[in-house]
């Protein structure tokens, strides 16, 4: 019960686990069987399984989007997977017209179980179109579900859950959560895909996570509780549907809203989040919800510039003061000869 | 007549959704249908009403779905450009061109998979070939070797544009799908009867693990892009070549044959099947709006 | 200066003064010659302008967008026309990873004016793959302006702000106002691209509308003034950026806001509205802001269900007078022979 | 050897962004660059250092790219994944495999449309060869007989995935370009001179207005993927395939002709470029984060 793996052997464990149970699912996607196996993720499952049901595919994401639905029209249970949720737009008109709408347009008759996991970059010079997280995109159309789990243990019951689940899943993985470890039980269990957790218990602000940025809050509750101040912190996991209720309740007991998304924040997630606050929890608002998030422009190359793209935990704690009514000033943390371009070495399970 | 019965009944503006109809095209359905088995599937895109059919769905469901009730194959909530009936193997029309072209081909993929004799059939116009998905499409079936026809109904117009500014005039629609290596051949698709040898010899190398195929037929649409009229005043197309290809009649072209004469006797039954269909699908209740109400995900898994 | 042009015919005037003016703007797109002309708003331009600056094109809408930017990028204007914003999704890659970015990521060295009209199906069951209205994809991506004129006077000025603009313009054109009249100067005239619209004064509620239901809206408002009650109306019109500012002060005149977009609800525009004027005018609100629009599933086809899919003005009404405290019973308008499957009628302008 | 250096630099950790390196393959980049004129334009992938120095780039603005800097062809921005450099006729490069081809045909449309006798070359690799867009790409430049060179450089790989799973082994890729009906021809990707006959024989009928052309150039990446480092240890390809093609060099090709030897003394200045490069890009200034805050959009127009 106490064993540790990492989110990327979390998910290979999941597929593994999945392939082994139901002969249904097949996993597919550019690079699923070589040498690297999607930063880890599927490595060796092909070995496992044979090279019918865990494949390489050709530079073909849009056709093989509407392959993995005629897949799931007719009974199985593809995973598709994406080294980049940039490259994945190749693939929107079969996500959203299709995809999307099949159970739904026909009226029910069949239903579409598949799922597309998608890697979100950052870091290290990837720059405009290697580092997007579009989260939002998929987020505003109905019939699908989409989920960002952030620890290596939601990311084995939510991924069991998802090829289990007969509506289409879309699993955004970030890439810096690859390396972080967790407790992650042997057995196959399932985490809902529709519920948001809360990992840390507060009293004077919730702060709202998504996915990496679950990691930046706990650093930035650290910091508040440092400086006196109480918060307590969500992972939303699932981005679609919304579990409002969890952060509804939350915000009852805290009166304060700061979400902290991993993703552009116009338009975004954190919109969705603050809207459905307000119209469920108006009067136990003390001040404004506020959202962070990445800035209204591409994500640059240069780490010069992208050091400063993403919020970071001093930042965090010092919105969240604000929103106090205090004024401290927190710092950064420390990380030693570590660039901004890499992921902190210091997050690591359990969370 | 079918479709002939839709375009008289279309003004009505009780069928209240675009219809694109078949009517000129019908001996390629036909034809190619013909040789499907019933654990077969057949996939089409917006103009697909007579691939529907001829797959051997329900020509009451079809009408009723026209008419939006409850009654209809997607239960109202596909209209005339979202048809599926798996108890017809008929596995799905969707109406953004090119879109269902690689879900056929999954379709495919996945009878191969289950090691089932399963044989998919995916309708296509000239215009889709234009489109990057069928081009990844026809890759992939060939890549893996799967039990899929293409099969593409060549009218010469998507929607008002001429070949011309769509396409080179020095190469085939069957020459560019050669170019990923499948096996194609090419005929008459206002010759149901040639269709179906095209068809049927097709079928038999695809049952017998050669791979995909395609077929290139050429046809002709007599009235209006997406309607129930003709068009022919509005100018994007000229007198003389409809006057042409509505001589070549797929269904004149039968009788003349004299394979198939269009008796009186058959010509009432028809009219009386269209008849009761029409009336099954307007006495049809509508969907009850209560029950789309219904959250569009299912429940959580656990 | 009186002189009456519906939208459709605005929109085209726009097109044929910009080919006019400019001999870089070219305007493409599948039947854009034919003999509909794109619902009359590309008639005639072939014939006045020549197939090689109007022109039609192979049903290829990824690849075409790619060579519209091409042109963008070596000095053209293109103007890419597309029937339904549900094919461009097709597009989306293009759209997202390239038309957006070029110009951020290439550090200003080029600029890509061009702009991208889609039009929004709705009614005469398009159902689910040809009424869908996106505007809230695109709002996310930062580097697009998004516009979604409502009346004929602004699809005319800000067509050709558009066209002049030298960046990505998305410009969302709903099919129901293409009939719908409205003053529209001989004139080149410009409406900015980022400017909301005050349609009506109020005093009570802020009502914005977007596209088609600021119609409604303004229907709407004429009940509530029976009612003896005074809804501002806003015209949203452009997308992104947001006019906040036009908003956020209605509402410090209203302290109310009801936002009633044309497409989606979860995820979608009137979330950022929500967001951003509770970020910026928290403390004037009475209420919390609410929002209408589509449910969270796809369109249907069939008319009984369809009729249900849309906020029609009497609900909108309802909707203000409740979070003014009342409760009224409105009517639904009168609309004769009509089906709620096609455009009302009486909408005409000036407005 | 730039692109050695580059490896060599590379562990130091300050070029902080992944760089896809055409060791191997320079040849193409060389041979079909050399027949084009300034005033055309050159687009690549992912993979396009080669290209973008055959075009005429400048190597201080590549490294300084490659080292986040000011100076960067591209400010900082774009890194070694997304170049421009309009000086050099090089119009752009970007990492989404397939993207860039139909803006390559863009350019080319609008140098027809301009009257201007431009003519662009695109660069793509084997695995784009699958992707929708670039058939969509090559139809639309054939139907408006565009002035674009399609060079594909073969390097048998897609990342780690070999031909076998992404495409048929019964045609190659120029039939398969030939299926659009355009002009084809192949060669060896490893012998400059032959590429050069080719490309040049390719542009005089571009430039002769007789339409566009796609060159199949079989090649071999020498390094990994993606980065600085050989992996021949890792499995996805043979030692023996990578020695064969190792021995076919591209430098030693032409040097054992006798066509071009490189002397000690070339060595050295092509080194000390190389090293003023390096210096200028370690010593020139990142980005200032206050510049590139900038809202996005341009003002509004008036
Ligand atoms: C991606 C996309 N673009 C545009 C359309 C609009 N459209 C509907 S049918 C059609 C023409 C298709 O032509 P073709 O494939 O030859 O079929 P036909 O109508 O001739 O049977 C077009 C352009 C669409 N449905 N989907
Ligand atoms: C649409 C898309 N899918 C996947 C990728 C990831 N990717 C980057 S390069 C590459 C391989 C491309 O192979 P090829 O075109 O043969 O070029 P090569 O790397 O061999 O030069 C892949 C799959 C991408 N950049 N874009
Ligand atoms: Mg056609
Ligand atoms: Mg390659």
């Amino acid at each position: 019960m106490n064993r540790s793996l990492n989110y990327g052997e979390a998910i290979r464990e999941a597929l593994d686990q999945s392939l082994s149970d139901d002969p249904d699912v097949v996993v597919m996607g550019l690079g699923v069987p070589d040498p690297k196996g999607v930063f880890g993720s599927t490595l060796g499952l092909q070995e496992r399984h044979g090279p019918e049901r865990v494949m390489d595919i050709p530079l073909s994401e849009n056709a093989v989007t509407g392959v993995a639905l005629g897949c799931a029209a007719t009974g199985m249970r593809p995973v598709l997977v994406h080294q980049r949720v940039d490259f994945t737009l190749t693939a929107f008109e079969q996500v959203v017209n299709q995809v999307a709408k099949w159970r739904f347009m026909f009226n029910d008759q069949m239903s579409v179980p598949m799922v597309i996991r998608m890697v979100v970059g950052r870091g290290w010079g990837q720059g405009p179109q290697h580092s997007q997280s579009l989260q939002a995109l998929f987020a505003h159309i109905p019939g699908l579900r989409v989920i960002m789990p952030t620890t290596a243990h939601d990311a084995k019951g939510m991924m069991i859950a998802a090829i289990r689940s007969d509506d289409p899943v879309v699993c955004l993985e970030h890439r810096w959560l690859y390396s972080i470890e967790d407790e992650v039980p042997e057995s196959r269990y399932v985490v809902p895909l529709d519920e948001a957790r809360i990992v840390r218990s507060g009293t004077d602000i919730t702060l709202v996570g998504v996915s990496y940025m679950t990691l930046e809050c706990l650093a930035a509750a650290d910091m508040l509780a440092e400086a006196g101040l109480s918060a307590e912190v969500v992972d939303l996991r699932s981005i679609r549907p919304l579990d409002t209720s969890a952060i509804v309740s939350s915000v009852e007991r805290t009166s304060r809203l700061l979400i902290v998304d991993n993703g552009h924040v116009v338009g975004g997630v954190s919109a969705e989040i603050v809207a459905a606050v307000v119209e469920q929890a108006f009067s136990h608002l003390e001040v404004a919800p506020e959202r962070m998030g990445f800035p209204d422009y591409p994500t640059p190359t240069s780490p010069a510039l992208a050091d400063d793209y993403y919020p970071l935990p001093h930042q965090i704690a010092m919105r969240a003061s604000e929103m106090l009514g205090k004024r401290f000033s927190f710092q950064p943390i420390d990380r030693g000869e570590r660039r901004l371009d890499q992921p902190h070495p210091a997050y690591q399970g359990p969370f | 007549m079918v479709e002939e019965a839709i375009a008289n009944l279309y003004p009505e503006q009780e069928m209240r959704c675009p219809v694109h109809l078949s009517i000129g095209q019908e001996a390629a359905a036909v034809g190619v249908c013909d040789g499907l088995r019933s654990g077969d599937l057949a996939v089409s895109g917006h103009r697909s009403h007579a691939h529907y059919l001829a797959k051997g769905g329900s020509l009451k469901r079809l009408l009723a779905e026209l008419y939006g009730r409850s009654t209809g194959c997607t239960g109202g909530l596909g209209g005339s450009m979202h048809l599926t009936d798996l108890s017809a193997g008929f596995l799905a029309a969707t109406p953004i061109v090119g879109s269902s072209v690689p879900v056929a081909v999954g379709a495919a993929f996945s009878a191969k998979a289950r090691g089932s004799d399963r044989l998919v059939t995916i309708f296509v116009g000239d215009g889709a070939m234009e489109t990057g998905v069928v081009h990844e499409s026809l890759n992939f079936a060939v890549v893996h070797n799967l039990p899929v026809l293409f099969c593409c109904e060549n009218n010469l117009y998507s929607v008002y544009s001429p070949m011309e500014v769509r396409q080179p005039g020095h190469r085939t629609i069957a020459d560019l799908a050669a170019g990923h290596g499948i096996r194609t051949s090419a005929g008459d698709g206002n010759d149901a009867e040639e269709v179906a040898v095209l068809a049927d010899d097709a079928y038999r190398s695809i049952r017998a693990g050669e791979g995909p195929v395609f077929l290139e037929l050429s046809t002709y649409r007599w009235r209006e892009h997406c309607g129930p009229n003709y068009d022919n005043d509005i100018g994007y197309r000229s007198l003389d070549e409809f006057d042409l290809w509505r001589a070549n009649d797929p269904i004149e072209v039968l009788a003349a044959r004299g394979v198939w004469s269009q008796r009186a006797s058959d010509t009432e039954e028809i009219a009386s099947e269209i008849h009761l269909a029409v009336e099954f699908a307007r006495e049809s209740p509508f969907p009850d709006p209560e029950t789309v109400r219904y959250p569009v995900l299912h429940r959580s898994v656990s």
